[in-house]
């Protein structure tokens, strides 16, 4: 883990009111793992008071990539900033998704924002991996395929691709697959990956999933963000030191 | 160049300063451990420790606030055994006095903790929390009762030799007569304060954002709150005190000890900076050295009635 | 398209919508009002008014605190006479619902104002201060003792046939014990909360920012507390509460209202923004609009157990 | 009293980190007089929460001018705006210098950044008048003279002008001058306003001085600005009301 004052080198609009932001940090660019996130304090001030995670989107030498788009009062401040501005960031934070194990193809599964993680993911995806992608949005406009690979997509209202939710159009194209050889990585809105989970467990399909939930530190010391074993029925897990990625039999969701 | 003695003394507790990381904010200090050198801070109080392992409350836990947040995590720890057992062998490592918090439902369920935890020499003393707005149990809440906090005190106090220092609640009329009460019952020391009871709501579900629908407030929002209280004790009752409640900063520091605190912990502060409280020590030992303090107790109680 | 009925009863009192001016942060409303126009507003709470007029405390009065603000203005006022005579003639150009707020310091003087100014027909209720913090006289401090507010309403009560409101101080252990004594003695209503006591030290100077030592914190700092003590009265008490606290925005009024308030007050934020509480009343019928809400009052109390 | 988001056009780096802000606002440009002031909200956050008052230091067209130094968290953040960035500003406020009347030199004696009100009422001042300028610092770099005419220097430490404080340089000065046919303006520390006001006193001769004082609303509501009046004893009067700019003989400084 480091702690340091990073600063920003770009801001990128993408479509759909999506950002990427691109920042120097040498130390954490060089060890992190696709999945893993940071913590950034997006204002030097005591408004917001805490930090806000981000998964890593992508990394490009010494710099890292996030991907967000406006949501709060956090992402507001991070949008507005100018190049040449400081971010606190602490990172690399959590566990990240396995790159290698006994798949043929990584088969990722990402709901709105949740493609955040992905660019990473499939940079660094062992090469003898064969990588399918589904990308699901409420409309159109929700459907983020930035650094996808292999893509296919769905909406909830139809007005791109399969018309119902990723995990229905999953369901509906995976059948071409040999279970036993694919693995499914999944981010994305609690909604889908409860269905992920459980479509996945009943077809015994390996499966890791990104979890979000609201944090304090990121770190591990507030014990501020539990989320339920599948094992242990005494113990949470936190999601941001046990995760963000768990395989999916290990948590409730 | 002078120096300025930054030690301190809570009861017969010394520390090396003033500056301690609060209960609750560090867990057993392992994770923080990776940001800054233990050997070099005040003290570490534990994440509140009862006689069994506690789940805690169920996710969602914190929610933030203008320049604060709530916290219910109810009290998940490890419990004593488990903390004896697994937890202390790391902070051995470490020269750095630790203080046990203890949070418990029952007068007698305190009283046993402090029982087996004292036997461990490496526990310097003990930090009683009655004032957990997050857990009640029977109703009952201790911190809002004096004459609990007064049997509390006494019975942890006949079981160690330790320094027993006991963590006030915020949310009562006046936070001076629960400091009279630990006096009274023969406590080392109080400290002030634990977090101030809030809510916040979805106003699109109308649900509670917490699930304990309760959570306790810290951060910065506080920090008038806890001053003023400090600064209450100190005008009333003569026992050293642990100021507690939103510092961001050395200043913040300062002010709590012109005000009566002889220590200050950093709770909050951590979760947003894991490595601010370390930096703060040489920096409020510049503020001695600019102001002619000596001895850093020369400014706990310091301020200046004068107009 | 669909309206909705914004009108909200407070006992007796029916106001328009339900957000009002806050005691102490619209003076009497003569400048406010080249901000907004104050027909529109639910209604306006005076400045604490005392029998006598009275200087206030001296500079400095008011200092800044992250998210938040404590102030000791010392209850500076024109006095009874001069608000009848020079002060209301202003307001009377509008038709907005006057509450007038009465500060004192002896349970006749409570009584005394309330005699005097209840004859004006311009003033449609009474809010009860018996919580400021920053005046004291002879030790008493009135919003800490349940007996005195007890004695405060009931004694207001016989000398108007308007309705009294009593407003609750938010420094007490439990506040609904102080809302069940008002609504035991008669009392109409209980606005809360007023501020909170704390204080800030100059750390160079060593002394109180703040003339009086110590100030009353308002502003967002607070809102976790004051939703907290409003959803504690709820729970408790049946009696109509005004919630104050904090309110920067439309969704903070819902907030209230949702965990129980029947109408607000907006104190801070007219400072800060003079405009922002008109605003907020188109705001707060789209929320109802989109919810359903077809009369205002539903959302009172409305919030979720369901987890 | 308006009350508008203003668009910054421009921040100008002065010497020794005094900086000009000029921000667009026509309502408050064509009406405000020199030594009133602005209420200015430098954040969009709660933090800091409340405005910060600053004279009016110039008007341009539909513009105005402020002048301030990094003093705390609500300059720091001011300074780091952008051209383009809104500020919410109140203004005007108080009441101002008086620029006529029976006087033939109109007096100034500022302080560090007493100067701010200066360029303004320089400018406006009836063209009849003659000006002096006395301007003080602590040393060479507190010293402003940014719009002033016809200055003389004062530093403690003597490192620029007279060595001494302002109202002592003044004092020596004054002796070329009929007392009768002045008027002085003064704007500075409390302790300059405050042997400013003796000497005029003293001496018999016309003095207004602006003054400071924590504020919360700035334009009377929340009674946060109290100032000893030297008439009423039971009352005191209000810095945003019934100041900033007060005749001398009618407060206790
Ligand atoms: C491990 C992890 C990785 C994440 N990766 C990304 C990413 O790559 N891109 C992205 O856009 N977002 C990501 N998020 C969510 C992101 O942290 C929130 O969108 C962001 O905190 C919103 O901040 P705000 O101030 O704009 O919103 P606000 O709603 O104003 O935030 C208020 C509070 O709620 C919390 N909060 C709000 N939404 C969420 C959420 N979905 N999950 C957790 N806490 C939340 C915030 O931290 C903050 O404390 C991630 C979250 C986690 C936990
Ligand atoms: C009528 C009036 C006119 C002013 N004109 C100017 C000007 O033209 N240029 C300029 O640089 N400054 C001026 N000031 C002072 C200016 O308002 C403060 O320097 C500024 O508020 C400091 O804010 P900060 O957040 O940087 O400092 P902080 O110290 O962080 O401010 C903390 C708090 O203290 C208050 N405060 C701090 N210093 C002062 C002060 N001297 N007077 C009143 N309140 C203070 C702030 O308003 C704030 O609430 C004026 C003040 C008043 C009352
Ligand atoms: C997430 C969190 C957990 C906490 N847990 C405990 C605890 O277990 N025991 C305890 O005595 N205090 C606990 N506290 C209270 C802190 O020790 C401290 O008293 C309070 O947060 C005020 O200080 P701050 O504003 O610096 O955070 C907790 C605070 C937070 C924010
Ligand atoms: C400057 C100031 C003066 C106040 N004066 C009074 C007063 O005279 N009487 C009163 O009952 N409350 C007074 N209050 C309290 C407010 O009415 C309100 O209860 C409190 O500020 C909390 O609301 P807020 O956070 O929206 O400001 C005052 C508050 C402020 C900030
Ligand atoms: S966010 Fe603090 S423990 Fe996970
Ligand atoms: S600053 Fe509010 S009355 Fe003067």
């Amino acid at each position: 883990m480091f702690i340091y004052n990073s600063a920003i080198e770009k801001i990128i609009a993408l479509e759909n009111n999506i950002f990427l932001l691109k920042a120097h940090c040498p130390e954490i660019a060089s060890t992190i793992q696709p999945g893993q996130f940071l913590n950034i304090k997006v204002s030097e001030t005591t408004f917001p008071l805490l930090r806000r995670p981000f998964s890593v989107c992508d990394v490009e030498g010494d710099s890292i990539f996030i991907m967000f788009n406006i949501l709060g009062e956090g992402t507001k401040l991070l949008q507005k900033k100018h190049i040449g501005d400081t971010l606190n960031i602490i990172g690399p934070l959590g566990n990240g998704f396995s790159l290698g194990g006994n798949f043929e193809t990584a088969v990722i599964v990402a709901g709105g924002l949740g493609s955040a993680p992905f660019p990473y993911f499939i940079k660094k995806l062992n090469m003898d991996k064969k990588i399918a992608c589904f990308v699901g949005g409420k409309s159109e406009h929700d459907v983020i395929q930035y650094g996808m690979r292999n893509v296919k997509v769905s909406t909830d209202d139809g007005s791109l691709g399969f018309k119902g939710n990723v995990v229905e159009l999953l369901q509906q194209e995976l059948s071409s697959y040999e279970y036993s050889k694919i693995k499914i990585f999944g981010c994305g809105p609690t909604a889908m990956l409860r269905s992920l989970r459980e479509f996945t467990i009943k077809n015994n399909i390996e499966c890791e999933v990104s979890t979000e939930c609201a944090m304090a530190c990121g770190f591990g010391i507030c014990m501020g963000c539990p989320t339920e074993s599948a094992k242990q029925n005494d113990k949470y897990l936190l999601v941001c030191k046990d995760g963000p990625v768990f395989n999916v039999k290990d948590v409730v969701i | 160049m002078n120096s300025v003695d930054l030690t301190v003394k809570i009861g017969s507790l010394t520390l090396t300063n003033p500056i301690l990381l609060a209960s609750g904010t560090v867990g057993y200090g392992n994770e923080i451990a990776e940001f800054i050198d233990l050997n070099k801070i005040g003290g570490i109080v534990t994440k509140s420790l009862s006689l069994k392992p506690r789940k805690g409350n169920p996710p969602q836990r914190i929610v933030e606030t203008p320049s604060g947040m709530l916290n219910a995590i109810g009290l998940q720890n490890v419990g004593v055994e488990e903390f004896l057992k697994e937890k202390i062998p790391f902070l051995k490592q470490y020269d750095v006095p630790l203080i046990c918090n203890i949070a418990a439902s029952s007068i007698e369920e305190y009283v046993e903790c402090t029982r087996l935890l004292t036997t461990e020499d490496f526990i310097k003393a003990f930090e009683i929390n009655v004032s957990c707005p997050n857990v009640k149990e029977g109703g009952l809440q201790f911190g809002n009762n004096p004459i609990a906090v007064g049997i509390i005190t006494q019975k942890v106090k006949a079981v160690t030799n330790k320094p027993v220092i006991v963590k006030l609640s915020p949310n009562v009329s006046y936070i001076s007569e629960f400091a009279k009460v630990v006096k009274d019952n023969g406590g080392d020391a109080v400290s002030a304060i634990n977090t101030l009871v809030g809510t916040s709501f979805n106003i699109n579900t109308r649900k509670p954002k917490i699930h304990n629908v309760f959570g306790g407030l810290s951060g910065p929002a506080i920090k008038p709150i806890a001053l003023a209280k400090v600064l209450e004790i100190k005008q009333k009752v003569d026992i050293p005190i642990i100021g507690i409640g939103g510092i961001m900063n050395w200043k913040d520091v300062v002010e709590f000890m012109i005000v009566g605190a002889s220590a200050v912990q950093i709770g909050t502060l951590n979760f947003i900076d894991p490595t601010a409280s370390i930096k703060m020590i040489p920096e409020v030992e510049q503020y001695c050295l600019e102001n002619n303090i000596t001895q850093i107790s020369e400014l706990t109680g310091s301020y200046s009635s004068q107009k």
